[in-house]
């Protein structure tokens, strides 16, 4: 009775995942705020760092979110920042997963001594605040670009994924339909691609939500200490600017305002869709009635 | 016996984690591509004065001529002799006396943002777990406040307190002009800085604690023991109790990573606040390209960190039986 | 010594490690046996037996931390690549849980065709042609499950599949865990029945492992109880349950419940009252025998007493008869 | 005395594909003194059915039926009142024993919090005295469960369930994860909690007819949700009349049968679908004895030998 539920279950989740509420919420919300990514720098006739001759101006028809004590037009500066503070997150999620990923499945499928060591360089990097570390690496680099900054943001975050990766594989590793691909003869290899792997995949597009979200978030903070890209710009680096010039004090609340709502949107939309399938794919999760 | 064996091993975890901080803050500027010694070699034409003390410190703190074990081990030494080196930016000041002075500043802003964020957070979570329209109020709330950078949600709480209805004062830990004592006057002063950065760390926390509590006890709720207490007829109150004990222990264990995770926060806020912590000076080291202050606050961030996860596992090993247990070899 | 034995276990030891500074759990303690061609031999025990551990070790999937496993006289962990292959074209197994020994993602084919392929090169039609046969050998409508993903079939059907992948490679042994005790009682037999034709039509031998005392009463040759990782007793099914010597196994028979008739007023079962691991140095059963005496502190060897062989002090008498 | 009366209920599991129907239309009487034991194999409703009766909430939805309580209609009753009659009343062992007690409280405490309202002294004085019963030691009252084995855990569920000397008490499938011999030791303490009035009656739900057969007064045997077969243990399980109990029983291996001398025989196909089930008797696509109208109409409730039995062999 409680097998069959289990496999029940399975047939319900592609029904589950169209029906629940905070995926379908947190979708709408992202799917917005990629557009604006995409699209928004068609929208403007500005370049994000091109005098427009108007000074701090508040926002108005011809400059949707005003313009900064430079003159640059913050609507040019918001949709092309977050462009590039959405591409950081893209590459240094992807590396983190990545990194993460490879770790724990190697460390949960091989164990022994080399599961040990990794398990032990992963509590270590997971002690050691992040944040701290890539500004003491960030700060010795000369020339940072939006590339270098990804890969030092994937290169440090991936610790938890490894930890939680490794238990996945762990359980999947003992399950008997692997031990009979074993016995049948099958190459590690495929084993490892085709019984383990696509198990996996559902849990890893979680984690690398969450990794994108927090890469995003490491970007922005680095950028904002002032140890972003070196050239161009980005949502933290509008932050950065705005603090520096005292925006705030200045009255120029569309300088630092908007740039991080879309910030807090985008994360906020990304944690609700994880939640959502989260609830999807653990049921315990689920509210009754 | 289970409780020594547990804390013996995170020790031993937190030594490592110590250890290879040491390690990469050795490394970091002698192995990063780019010649990063020759940016801090460039930095000495800059020195106001006494280049030559500077020079000469540096050689002997870096050994550049020294074969690379002999360099890490002097690095070793001077460290454990409690020497950072000394400040670029703030010469001849040494950089373990200018952090060491930054630090309070840290504890006082992030240790009660923590403790508050975390009693207050797993009450609402708690709460929002309960009652059905509540959570669907609450829950949106908290899931943008965990989602807002600390840095984000401190500039719109400049902007509403310190400028739309200026009652708190926007940057510094104290006015200019008073000078720091235990007077009524200084405190009230000082909290009044304080209140805005702390306020910052604490909403943004406050949502994930929330989030955490209110899912936690939701899966406890599914739990085989809750089934078999509503089975046997116990109110709804009671259930809750259990699954609240039960949900608060992973809460626990989230503090240890959570500090993490503030110290990024508190670097960041401090910065819109100007509030003199670690991260307002890890700001200033890295505009004045002053490495050895900035190495120098990482360490001490690092250090803070261990500890403050040590106390945490220990706190977790007294009021979760099953570490016990679990760790005397007595089961499983 | 008459003929080679097909598998011989000798001295199987496992121990389990948890974690770095994890205390350690012997869950498999000095077995030997051997398993002869054409028989049915049951390893009965309860939980924590050490049952599941030894059928993954001579299934390979689990590395023994000392002890040999000889299948044909040659050491099972010294073969490599189509060695390892031939072991497995001649070795089979097949595992308590239908729905975990089928990937949730893949239809019920697949296992098949990659067994056929990978251990016997065959492919295509031919493969398919084996396939169905197999199938229905195991009591399976072939149109009814090929191309059915796990959770569209019942836990029945899919123990079928499973034994059908098992036997696809003609196997000369075959290593059955639990294979019925997640199924309803009404197709147990059914499932047995297919075991016990393999070996009366084959001759296929057959390593059962279970719990239940009348499902390997009904089929074995040969049983071996356990207990706590070490043979109790061992011997011909009738011989072990029928006339049981050791006090572990008069425990065991006293405590089936039988259909056709009930219990008398009171066992005298005695429960584990304590999780103190037991001594290693003495009887494994000492804590809950009615008879333990001072010996019992001592472990007993495996001994040969009349037609079973049964590791107790009560029979020290043939002390000298003491198997190595 | 009448303890319980469950009168044609039907309960449904709400799903997404459906209404799975789990317990469609069983009738039968619990009376002081009894055992009454419940058989079936998965997806029988056995569960359901018990578990519907202690604890009716979501996703399993009473269709039709009622439930009588010592003559106090359970079904519809307002969860505050429900809640004064279970545990007292009516008590469970749930089949997830092992793990029904949370992990960070000691066992005293649960066993106060869940008995609340008594007298502190008399609970653990009590709580002593039926440890020993289980073999347990006293020293359990101050552990925590995660100090306890599996088996301990079980038995100390079962003092905690029985604590109160409940009226009913509902055992679901509480041997079926346990060894052999901690088998019948569980068995035997049950009838001897009833024999010695601790409880008053006892639902005793397995797949296990041998098990049942040993502690049973009455054994109902159901089949896809409906009842199959109800009366006196002896007479269904030495002279079963239904096809499936028949079926079922000889399928059964018993010690001293080999395969060599008597080969005996399961029962071809597999349960039913509860989403869709068949029309007529549910067990007619297996039965070997099936008629033409076993496949269109729903057998009737038939005396046969003062046992209730539905199969249209004995109401032609």
């Amino acid at each position: 009775m409680m097998l069959d539920r289990i496999m029940e279950r399975h047939r319900e989740t592609l029904i589950l995942l169209r029906r629940n509420r905070k995926i379908k919420a947190g979708a709408s919300i992202l799917a917005v705020i990629l557009a604006i990514a995409v699209i928004g720098p068609y929208t403007t006739e500005y370049g994000p760092l091109e005098y427009t001759g108007a000074i701090g101006e508040p926002p108005s028809s011809r400059h949707p979110l005003g313009t900064n004590t430079f003159g640059y037009d913050l609507y040019s500066q918001v949709v092309y920042g977050l462009r590039s503070s959405i591409l950081i997150g893209l590459l240094g999620g992807i590396l983190a997963t990545a990194i993460g990923v490879l770790i724990g499945f190697i460390s949960g499928y091989f164990g022994g001594i080399i599961d040990e060591l990794l398990m032990m360089l992963t509590n270590i990097f997971l002690v050691i605040p992040t944040l701290a570390l890539l500004i003491i690496i960030a700060a010795y680099i000369e020339h940072r670009g939006i590339l270098i900054e990804s890969v030092i943001i994937g290169l440090t975050s991936w610790p938890w994924t490894a930890r939680a990766v490794r238990a996945n594989t762990l359980s999947l590793r003992n399950r008997e339909f692997v031990y009979l691909a074993r016995m049948s003869g099958m190459p590690t290899r495929s084993i490892i691609l085709r019984e383990i792997a696509p198990n996996m995949l559902s849990y890893i597009i979680m984690v690398f939500i969450l990794q994108f979200g927090g890469a995003i978030l490491y970007a922005v903070s680095l950028d904002f200490i002032g140890l972003g890209p070196t050239k161009g710009i980005s949502l933290g680096v509008i932050l950065q600017q705005a603090v520096l010039w005292n925006a705030v004090q200045l009255g120029m609340w569309w300088w630092a305002i908007p740039p991080g709502l879309l910030i807090a949107l985008l994360l906020t939309s990304l944690y609700v869709i994880n939640t959502g399938l989260d609830e999807v794919l653990n049921p315990r999760l689920r509210r009754q009635g | 016996m289970g409780l020594i064996r547990y804390i013996g091993k995170k020790a031993v975890i937190y030594l490592a984690t110590f250890f290879v901080a040491v390690t990469l803050n050795w490394a970091i500027p002698r192995f990063m591509p780019g010649n990063p010694i020759g940016i801090l070699l460039s930095r000495f034409a800059t020195l106001p004065e006494s280049a030559e003390v500077m020079y000469s410190y540096f050689t002997q703190a870096f050994g550049l001529d020294k074969p690379l074990y002999e360099q890490y081990i002097n690095f070793w030494r001077a460290l454990l002799n409690g020497d950072l080196g000394v400040s670029i930016y703030l010469y001849p000041q040494k950089v373990r006396d200018i952090v060491l002075e930054a630090l309070p500043y840290d504890i006082v802003l992030i240790v009660p943002a923590v403790i508050v964020s975390w009693i207050v957070g797993n009450w609402l979570g708690a709460l929002a777990s309960t009652n059905r329209r509540l959570d669907n109020i609450l829950m949106p709330i908290f899931y943008f406040l965990t989602a807002s950078p600390y840095f984000w949600m401190a500039i719109v709480l400049a902007w509403v307190f310190t400028v739309t209805i200026p009652i708190f004062p926007p940057s510094g830990a104290y006015s200019p002009g008073i000078s720091p004592s235990l007077s009524l006057s200084f405190i009230v002063d000082f909290l009044k800085h304080w209140i805005l950065p702390f306020l910052s760390l604490l909403l943004v926390m406050l949502g994930g604690w929330a989030i955490g509590m209110r899912n936690m006890i939701i899966y406890e709720l599914e739990s085989n023991y809750s089934r078999y207490m509503e089975a046997l007829g116990a109110p709804n109150r009671l259930i809750l109790r259990y699954a609240f004990r039960n949900a608060m222990l992973p809460q626990i264990t989230g503090l240890a990573l959570q500090i993490g995770l503030a110290v990024a926060g508190a670097i960041t806020t401090e910065i819109v606040f100007s509030y003199p912590g670690l991260g307002y000076l890890m700001l200033q080291a890295i505009q004045n390209q002053d490495y050895f202050l900035m190495q120098g606050a990482f360490l001490v961030i690092v250090i803070m960190v261990l500890i403050s996860n040590f106390v945490i596992d220990i706190v977790y090993a007294i009021v979760d039986p099953r570490v016990r247990y679990t760790y005397t070899g007595e089961t499983g | 010594m008459v003929a080679q034995a097909l598998l011989e276990v000798r001295n199987l030891v496992k121990v389990f490690k948890s974690g770095m500074m994890g205390r350690e759990i012997v869950a498999v303690d000095r077995v030997s046996f051997n398993i002869e061609e054409g028989e049915i031999l049951s390893l009965l025990g309860e939980s924590g037996s050490g049952k599941t551990t030894i059928a993954r070790m001579i299934l390979r999937l689990l590395k023994p931390t000392s002890g040999d496993i000889l299948y044909k006289g040659r050491n099972i962990w010294k073969l490599k690549g189509r060695e390892l292959i031939e072991y497995y074209r001649q070795v089979q197994g097949v595992f308590q849980d239908p729905y975990s020994s089928f990937n949730p993602i893949h239809k019920v084919d697949r296992p098949l065709l990659q067994a056929l392929k990978n251990l016997q090169g065959i492919e295509g039609s031919e493969a398919l042609k084996i396939i169905r046969e197999t199938l229905r050998k195991v009591g399976l409508n072939p149109d009814e499950v090929l191309g059915k993903y796990p959770h569209q079939l019942s836990g029945g059907q899919l123990q079928r599949v499973s034994i059908a992948r098992a036997l696809l490679v003609n196997p000369k042994l075959l290593v059955v865990d639990e294979p019925v005790s997640m199924l309803d009682a009404s197709t147990r037999i059914d499932v047995l029945n297919i075991f016990a034709d393999l070996r009366d039509n084959e001759g296929v031998s057959i390593l059962m492992i279970g719990h239940d005392i009348s499902l390997s009463y009904y089929i074995s040759d040969r049983i071996i109880i356990l207990y706590k990782g070490s043979i109790m007793e061992e011997g011909e099914t009738d011989a072990v349950l029928g006339s049981p010597l050791h006090p572990y196994t008069k425990m065991l028979i006293e405590s089936i419940p039988r259909i056709e008739e009930k219990w008398g007023r009171k066992s005298r079962i005695r429960l584990d009252v304590d999780q103190k691991p037991t001594a290693m140095s003495g009887c494994k059963f000492l804590d809950r025998c009615p008879h333990a005496f001072n010996m019992c502190t001592r472990k007993p060897n495996l001994i040969r007493k009349d037609n079973r062989k049964i590791a107790c002090w009560l029979y020290k008498n043939n002390y000298n008869q003491d198997i190595a | 005395m009448e303890l319980l009366r469950v009168e044609d209920l039907h309960v449904y599991y709400l799903t997404l594909r459906g209404y799975v129907r789990a317990v469609d239309g069983v009738t039968f009487t619990l009376t002081k003194g009894e055992v009454l034991g419940i058989a079936g194999e998965s997806g029988s409703g056995k569960s359901t059915l018990v578990n519907y009766i202690i604890l009716p909430k979501p996703p399993m939805v009473r269709v039709k039926g009622r439930i009588y309580y010592k003559g106090l209609e359970l079904t519809g009753l307002a969860r505050e009142e429900l809640g004064k009659i279970r545990y007292k009343g009516i008590s469970i062992i749930p089949q997830y024993a092992m793990d029904s007690l949370s992990p960070t409280k000691k066992v005293k405490r649960i066993i106060l919090d869940l008995a609340r309202g008594r007298s502190r002294e008399d609970l653990i004085e009590k709580a002593r005295e039926r440890l020993k019963l289980v073999n347990l030691s006293e020293r359990v009252l101050d552990m925590y469960p995660i100090e306890l084995s599996g088996g301990m855990k079980q038995r100390v569920v079962m003092v905690i369930s029985t604590l109160l000397d409940p009226d009913v008490l509902i055992a679901d499938e509480i041997t079926s994860a346990l060894d052999v011999t901690t088998q019948r030791a569980v068995l035997e303490m049950i009838r001897d909690f009833k024999e010695t009035g601790i409880i008053k009656s006892v639902i005793f739900v397995t797949h296990d007819i041998a098990a049942l057969y040993q502690i049973a007064d009455r054994i109902m045997v159901m089949y896809a949700g409906k009842l199959v077969e109800i009366g006196d243990a002896d007479g269904v399980v030495g002279n079963p009349k239904h096809p499936y109990t028949r079926a079922l029983i000889e399928s059964l291996p018993r010690i001293g049968v080999r395969y060599k001398v008597k080969r005996l025989k399961g029962i071809p196909g597999s349960p039913p679908s509860l989403l869709n089930p068949p029309r007529g008797c549910r067990f007619s696509p297996r039965c070997s004895e099936a008629l033409e109208k076993c496949r269109f109409e729903e057998p009737p409730e038939t005396l046969v030998d003062g046992r209730r039995v539905y199969c249209w062999l004995y109401s032609r």
